[in-house]
């Protein structure tokens, strides 16, 4: 096959074929766009050829997303590549991003880089014999993957899995001299539970309800995007009530996250008053979220085709001002004091350069001063009304400013789509095949899902990419980036990541 | 009968032992018939010594009218090298009991042992030598004799590095030491030491002064004061386990002989500042060599820097008592000397032990390197033991002997406001303030010492796969059971030391250090008083205390024991344990400023921004200090002046005899003038 | 710090009286489902029992077996039978056997 | 014992004040959330006696979330010897009670395939509310009424339950 140079299209979805030798020389040329994610595995319609070969196995189809982020141009590349011989170029080494998902393809697929270095540990336990959505690893992982030998005068600190009460259960290497943070490395394999493998064989209806519990902090985004995949993979589109109403959805989600984040920073900086204050406003947020849509977490509210549930607008314009009040009031009380300001300010820096070679997204990135927001995309429920809020300095800071003006800019959007009217009601879908990929902005950044529809209408291959599977890389860069012990929960309070997304 | 005949044996043994060694040891049974003689003569020497401190100084002899280099060869056994003596014996049968097993009998181990005799030979040399030619003759066997243990395997380049370390600075020692002893017997006309002191009158103050500082400098090379130390962490590790025990355990107390025999017994030099010097030389010496030895990996190295600590808690002892006896204080001074004495016997004892355990250690891991050890006390248990009581007793924590002694040594420095001079009392109290930071460094030092290679889990393969058989024991255990005689018989040892003392300095303690009933008081009934033995009695049933509570208030009912709590990780890796260095850091960061580490951190993530993990290796190395900003220039300058002399040595034959014609025609005309 | 104080006085008391006295939100929790057996024809339990994503509605001949514990008040059920299925209003739910959260709802006997 | 006996012991041996260590065996965070908020001004968990702990040898009761991940059983049980006896374990959520999550190679399913259960607190999430009342049923303070509810409504659409 020809190599076409991949162009962006605003607003759409382009996919162009790339022969495995060209993919590096492609990779080099589209480094100027986002790395949004890379999988492996799913015949699809778009390639009858690749799909016949992948039905029999003799080969996987490597698929690398491209997410351009500049307003107004902003849309999606996917290339298609061919990977025979269960080897592809080392992406990793031009674009980092890619590294990641290496990892996790190798464990799913068993088809590498051709670096041959080692790779990390991501969702395979050890010793595990779990189902994989491919051929098993040729080799024995427990070979292939990295070893973690701590030389010298360090030592490693372990922390976890199972932490201090009420988080998430997460494992931190945390390598140390002593005094410094010399390195860390963190585990969530045991918390994978196999999502993209169960969603094989479902209908998309059924498959929210997993989605949904991917990442069940980012509910909305996840089953938006994985519904918005089914939709441009059918070929329909839903009616802009029903988008409406997941955009509220969504926007709402993003409140309440960002409050449950401020508690959590001002629980790590040991700020038990501003604590409470952020946890009041977050409880208002989740019951506006009970009253509105009938659920505290808003599961079950993006159905197929459009939306199950429609928000009850008087309880929003009710509820919403008091409730969005403490969380303004509990955010200026904090950045009055400057105790609390003190201890975010330089601390967990990130760069813009970092950010984008790792792809990171959502408020992370936001506060390097790039301008990944999915909401961006043309098309949709929000139009061109949206400013992403950035910042330049990438420190906690930073993040928690971000932070709050994106509140302050979702309670603006709540109310336009409250008056430009929302409804429930879903468009049926038909029982085509077909791929495609959908997106939307969780609080912690875009939230990606590809799907590949079988001619029954049946999930042959879906793709899920909550935030946190592309933050929690930039997680240990900023932990590195000062020698401060303390600072850690602080950093992992304003990333405010799901191990859950993670490991799905 | 004096204890001289006893000394007489030792030294016929060693020489016997030097023969059988040099042409028997290529064979097992050759070594151990070579290492039973020196133990006899260990024996005999301990008898010797410790029976000359209650004997007093004999008359000095000339055996046969033997002459060495000119001189007459004559011996005295003096009650002040009483100790050293002793010390010197137990030290040679411990070692003897241990080298067997340790080596294997080769050509190499027959020059070795035989070496080791001699030196054994000229310590014994030194300790009985009672004119100054024979005194410096036998320094020199000694000196060359331990260059020649050190360098037991010199085909590697640090061994013969360490080597020349030793013999560089003790040769530039040797020289200061002949030019004290010429002042000394040039102003008083005597060459026997007893004569030197009886008309010790006769040597004007600066003269005195002089000759105290050059000797105080010149053996201070032996003994380690800092900054002249440097030989000891160089030489110590590469020397083996035995010889560096004899390094640490001896020839360093040579040193402090030597300062304490020009200090007490030969010419005492007047006034207060010679003891303020020697007082602050020997603080300073103990601080940085505490310091230097938390920075230390290398087991043998740390334990090197350890000695050079202790051999500053000495001489500051000896620098308070000099004081003391300045401003009049007798008593003090007497009791300061016992003080300092004791912690040479101390000493020692532990830290021989601790050098024969660290070869051990070697010996079943292969390595010295306290980061590549751990868990040795499930494979090692009996040296495990010993290597604790040794530790009990050099962190100078009760029972044990080193307690002792610290304890007297701090009780005499806390007595500083006696010397009526305010100054010198706050100087003293303030060198007890250093001691009692290096006190407190040592138990962390000594704390790191034991439990990072002993407790834990081993950090390597030959760590994990050590074994107790085969490996020697009896050495250890005996200078063991030495130490705890050391603590619980204080009295017995404190009742000879008053008797040496009353020799040397004139002065009776008496009642004023044991009232009886098994108590110690420091000099001056009203200050303090302890009994060590009825301490050592009462800890040792404090033991059974917690015991006791765990036996009263155990769960009546069947309770379960279930392993530590790890936030349930699969398992413990070795990785995840204290390391040597990560111990030590707080410290590495707080005397940053003497540390000047150099940090290099190698970590995957540096290279490759994909966050790919793998092997992180952390180096923080301390800058030594004093080889660097010291040493290194000094040669630097004498290469210098080699190079400015270099023409003289064109190779041309006429020119040499014309250098040996104008020499020959210099003389004449100074013997004509 | 007085700020915060000054705050917290302002702020007032939010905390909730529950387990003393009922909490107002509950209200709006989702709730498991109650169903009404004079609706529910043997068909309308074939598809709930299809319907139900956690597998907590099951069919056994005469009677439709509900787990309460499997269930996750998805509201699925209720938007497949409006007519047989509605909200029990029901959140505190806890067993200290899990047999008690096992219901059996009997069918309507179809002539 | 059986968990009337437990909470008889637990009443009697800890003076109704009893410390809390939480266990993710796989959840979505959500339970996580709504545990935290357990501790928030709204709900207050203190008030009632109930503490939270970091460190399972002061724990009395095990409030465990998920569904029982395989990979994780290791830690899972650890946890659970770790903490004194007597103990309670309670599942929350409808993941740790078999609604969400098969057994299968990846998970157990349920909690009880590998824990002994004394208290199970259905919802998905469970909210602050039902968890309290979980709570309470665990040291015996509330009695456990599921067991009366039919989960059923007669036709007369006045009276039926649930609207009210």
């Amino acid at each position: 096959m020809t190599t076409v140079e991949p162009r962006v299209v605003p607003g759409a979805v382009t996919t162009f074929q790339v022969a495995s030798p060209d993919l590096e020389a492609v990779v080099r040329d589209l480094a100027g766009l986002r790395l949004a994610d890379m999988f492996a595995g799913g015949s699809g319609g778009s390639s009858p050829r690749a799909s016949r070969a992948a039905s029999n196995g003799e080969q996987t189809i490597l698929r690398l997303v491209w997410a351009n982020d500049t307003q107004g141009e902003a849309g999606y590349v996917i290339t298609e590549t061919p990977i025979e011989n269960g080897e592809y170029p080392a992406l990793s080494d031009i674009a980092p991003a890619a590294f990641v998902e290496e990892c996790e393809i190798y464990e799913q697929f068993g088809i590498r880089p051709a670096s041959g270095k080692p790779l990390n540990r991501i969702m395979l336990p050890p010793h595990a014999d779990l189902p994989t959505l491919g051929r098993k690893p040729r080799s024995e992982p427990e070979e292939q993957h990295a070893p973690h030998l701590v030389g010298g005068q360090a030592f490693e600190f372990p922390f976890g899995p199972v932490r201090q009460a009420g988080v998430e259960s997460l494992y931190y290497g945390l390598v140390t001299s002593g005094e410094e943070v010399v390195d860390l490395y963190l585990f969530t394999w045991h918390k994978h539970r196999g999502l993209e493998w169960r969603l094989q064989g479902m209908t998309p209806h059924d498959a929210l309800f997993l989605a949904e519990r991917a990442e069940g902090l980012s509910a909305v985004a996840m089953t938006w995007a994985l519904a918005a995949a089914a939709e441009a993979a059918t070929g329909i589109a839903p009616a802009g009530a029903a988008q409406r109403t997941r955009a509220v959805a969504a926007e709402l989600e993003r409140l309440y996250n960002h409050a449950a984040a401020m508690a959590a920073l001002c629980q790590s900086t040991g700020l038990s008053v501003g604590q409470s204050a952020a946890e009041i406003a977050l409880e208002r947020l989740l019951r506006l979220n009970a009253r509105a849509f009938g659920h505290r977490y808003l599961f079950g509210v993006v159905d197929v085709g459009g939306a199950s549930r429609a928000p009850d607008a008087d309880a929003i314009r009710e509820d919403l001002p008091a409730a969005y009040g403490e969380f303004r009031r509990a955010a200026d009380a904090l950045l009055g004091t400057n105790s609390f300001v003190d201890r975010l300010e330089a601390t967990g820096i990130l760069t813009a350069a970092q950010a984008r070679g790792l792809g990171l997204v959502g408020p992370v990135a936001r506060a390097a001063g790039l301008t990944a927001d999915t909401r961006l995309v043309p098309g949709g429920p929000y139009g061109k009304q949206v400013t992403a809020a950035t910042a330049t300095a990438g420190d906690v800071l930073a993040r928690f400013t971000v932070m709050l003006a994106e509140a302050a800019e979702s309670v603006r959007l709540i109310g336009q789509f409250l008056d430009a009217g929302t409804a429930a009601g879903t468009t049926e879908l038909p029982r085509t095949g077909g791929t495609g990929l959908g997106w939307a902005e969780s609080s912690r950044g875009e939230a990606l899902a590809w799907i590949a529809l079988g001619d029954d209408g049946r999930i042959t291959r879906a793709r899920l990419r909550p935030a946190s599977a592309r933050n929690w890389r930039g997680f240990d860069d900023a932990c590195r980036s000062q020698n401060v012990f303390t600072d850690i929960p602080i950093i992992e309070a304003s990333f405010w990541l799901t191990a859950a997304g993670m490991a799905r | 009968m004096t204890p001289l005949d006893f000394l007489y044996a030792a030294a016929a043994a060693w020489i016997t032992a030097a023969l059988v060694g040099v042409l028997a040891a290529r064979t097992a049974g050759g070594l151990l018939a070579c290492c039973a003689v020196s133990a006899l003569g260990g024996v005999a020497a301990a008898a010797g010594g410790g029976w000359s401190l209650v004997y007093g100084d004999t008359p000095v002899v000339s055996p046969g009218g033997a002459t060495v280099v000119g001189g007459p060869l004559q011996l005295q056994a003096t009650s002040l090298a009483g100790v050293f003596t002793a010390l010197l014996g137990v030290v040679a049968v411990a070692i003897a009991w241990y080298a067997p097993r340790y080596h294997t009998p080769s050509g190499g181990t027959a020059l070795y042992v035989a070496a080791y005799n001699v030196a054994l030979l000229g310590c014994l040399a030194v300790l009985t030598a009672g004119g100054m030619v024979t005194f410096l003759v036998a320094w020199e066997t000694m000196s060359l004799a331990c260059y020649l243990l050190i360098l037991r395997h010199p085909r590697a380049f640090p061994v013969a590095r360490g080597a020349f370390w030793f013999l560089a600075l003790s040769e530039a020692g040797f020289l200061l030491v002949v030019a004290a002893f010429v002042i000394l017997s040039a102003k008083t006309g005597y060459t026997t030491l007893a004569g030197i002191s009886a008309h010790s009158e006769l040597v004007p103050g600066g003269w005195r002064a002089a000759a105290y500082l050059l000797a105080l400098t010149g053996f201070g090379f032996k003994a380690g004061l800092v900054p002249l130390h440097v030989w000891l962490p160089e030489a110590h590790p590469v020397a083996p386990a035995d010889g560096s025990a004899f390094l640490s355990g001896v020839v360093v107390k040579m040193g402090v002989y030597g300062i304490a025999l020009f200090a007490f017994r030969l010419a005492p030099p007047a006034g207060a500042w010679p003891g303020l010097v020697t007082m602050g030389g020997g603080a300073v010496t103990a601080a940085i060599g505490i310091l230097y030895a938390m920075a230390e990996r290398d087991i043998k190295k740390f334990l090197a820097y350890s000695t050079i600590e202790n051999t500053g808690i000495i001489v500051t002892a000896f620098g308070a008592a000099m004081i003391f006896h300045a401003s009049g204080q007798r008593a003090l001074w007497a009791f300061l000397l016992i003080a300092g004495i004791y912690h040479v016997a101390n000493h020692g004892c532990y830290k021989t032990l601790l050098f024969l355990e660290a070869g051990v250690t070697e010996h079943a891991t292969g390595t010295r390197d306290m980061d590549r050890l751990g868990g040795l006390v499930h494979r090692l248990p009996r040296s495990a033991v010993i290597a604790f009581v040794g530790t009990l007793g050099i962190a100078a924590l009760p029972p044990l002997n080193g307690f002792v002694s610290e304890w007297l040594i701090f009780q005499g420095l806390f007595q500083g406001f006696r010397t009526g001079s305010h100054l010198t009392g706050i100087l003293i109290v303030l060198a007890a303030g250093i001691l009692g930071l290096t006190g407190g460094l040592a138990v962390y030092a000594f704390v790191r010492g034991f439990g990072i290679p002993y407790l834990g889990m081993p950090r390597t393969r030959q760590a994990a796969a050590a074994s107790d058989d085969g490996q020697p024991a009896g050495g250890p255990a005996l200078l063991a059971v030495a130490c705890v005689a050391l603590a619980v018989g204080a009295p017995v040892v404190l009742y000879a030391l008053g008797k040496a003392a009353r020799t040397v300095t004139g002065v009776t303690l008496g009642p004023l250090l044991l009232p009886g009933n098994l108590t110690v008081i420091p000099a001056h009934t009203d200050f303090a008083a302890f009994s060590p033995t009825y301490l050592a009695v009462f800890l040792t049933c404090a033991l059974a205390v917690p015991l006791l509570i765990y036996l009263a208030g155990r769960p009546r009912a069947g309770s379960a024991s279930v392993p530590v709590w790890d936030g349930g990780i699969v398992s413990f890796k070795p990785r995840m344990q204290y390391s040597a260095m990560t111990f030590s850091a707080p410290t590495r960061v707080t005397f940053n400023a003497l540390y000047r580490p150099s940090i290099s951190v190698s970590r995957p993530s540096d290279d490759d921004p994909a966050g790919r993990s793998g092997p992180v290796h952390y180096e923080a190395q301390v800058t030594p200090a004093f080889q660097r900003y010291l040493y290194r220039p000094l040669v630097r300058c004498l290469e210098w002046l080699a190079d400015l002399v270099r023409p003289m040595q064109s190779g041309d034959v006429n020119l040499y005899l014309l250098y040996v014609f104008a020499v020959i025609l210099l003389a004449y005309l100074l013997g004509a003038v | 710090m007085t700020l915060w104080f000054i705050r917290g006085l302002r702020r007032g008391v939010v905390t909730t009286r529950y387990p003393a006295r009922p909490d107002p939100s509950a209200r709006f929790l989702p709730t498991p489902p109650a169903f009404r057996p004079r609706a529910l024809t043997r068909e309308t339990a074939g598809r709930l029992a299809a319907t139900c994503p956690s597998g907590a509605l099951r069919l056994d001949d005469l009677t439709l077996v509900y787990d309460v514990g499997r269930c996750t008040a998805c509201g699925r059920c209720a938007a497949e039978a409006p007519a047989a299925v509605q909200s029990s209003g029901e959140f505190e739910l806890a067993a200290t056997v899990r047999s008690e959260l096992i219901k059996r709802i009997p069918l309507r006997e179809t002539s | 014992m059986t968990a009337e006996e437990l909470q008889e012991t637990i009443a009697r041996q800890f003076g109704r004040s009893l410390h809390i260590r939480t266990l993710d065996t796989g959840s979505c965070a959500v339970c996580e959330q709504e545990i935290r908020l357990l501790a928030a001004p709204h709900y207050d968990l203190q008030r009632l006696g109930f503490f939270f702990t970091p460190a399972p040898r002061h724990a009395d009761l095990l409030l465990v979330t998920g569904p029982m991940i395989r990979a994780f059983e290791v830690a899972a049980r650890k946890t659970y010897d770790a903490m004194p006896g007597p103990k309670i374990v309670v599942a929350t959520g409808a993941c740790a009670l078999g609604g969400v999550y098969p057994a299968d190679p990846f998970t157990h399913g349920t909690v009880d395939a590998v824990l002994p259960v004394d208290v199970w607190i259905p919802g998905c999430p469970p909210s602050p509310l039902a968890l309290l009342q979980g709570l309470g049923v665990a040291v015996g303070r509330l009695a456990g009424k599921v067991r009366d509810l039919p989960f059923t409504v007669d036709d007369d659409p006045e009276r039926t339950r649930g609207d009210s």
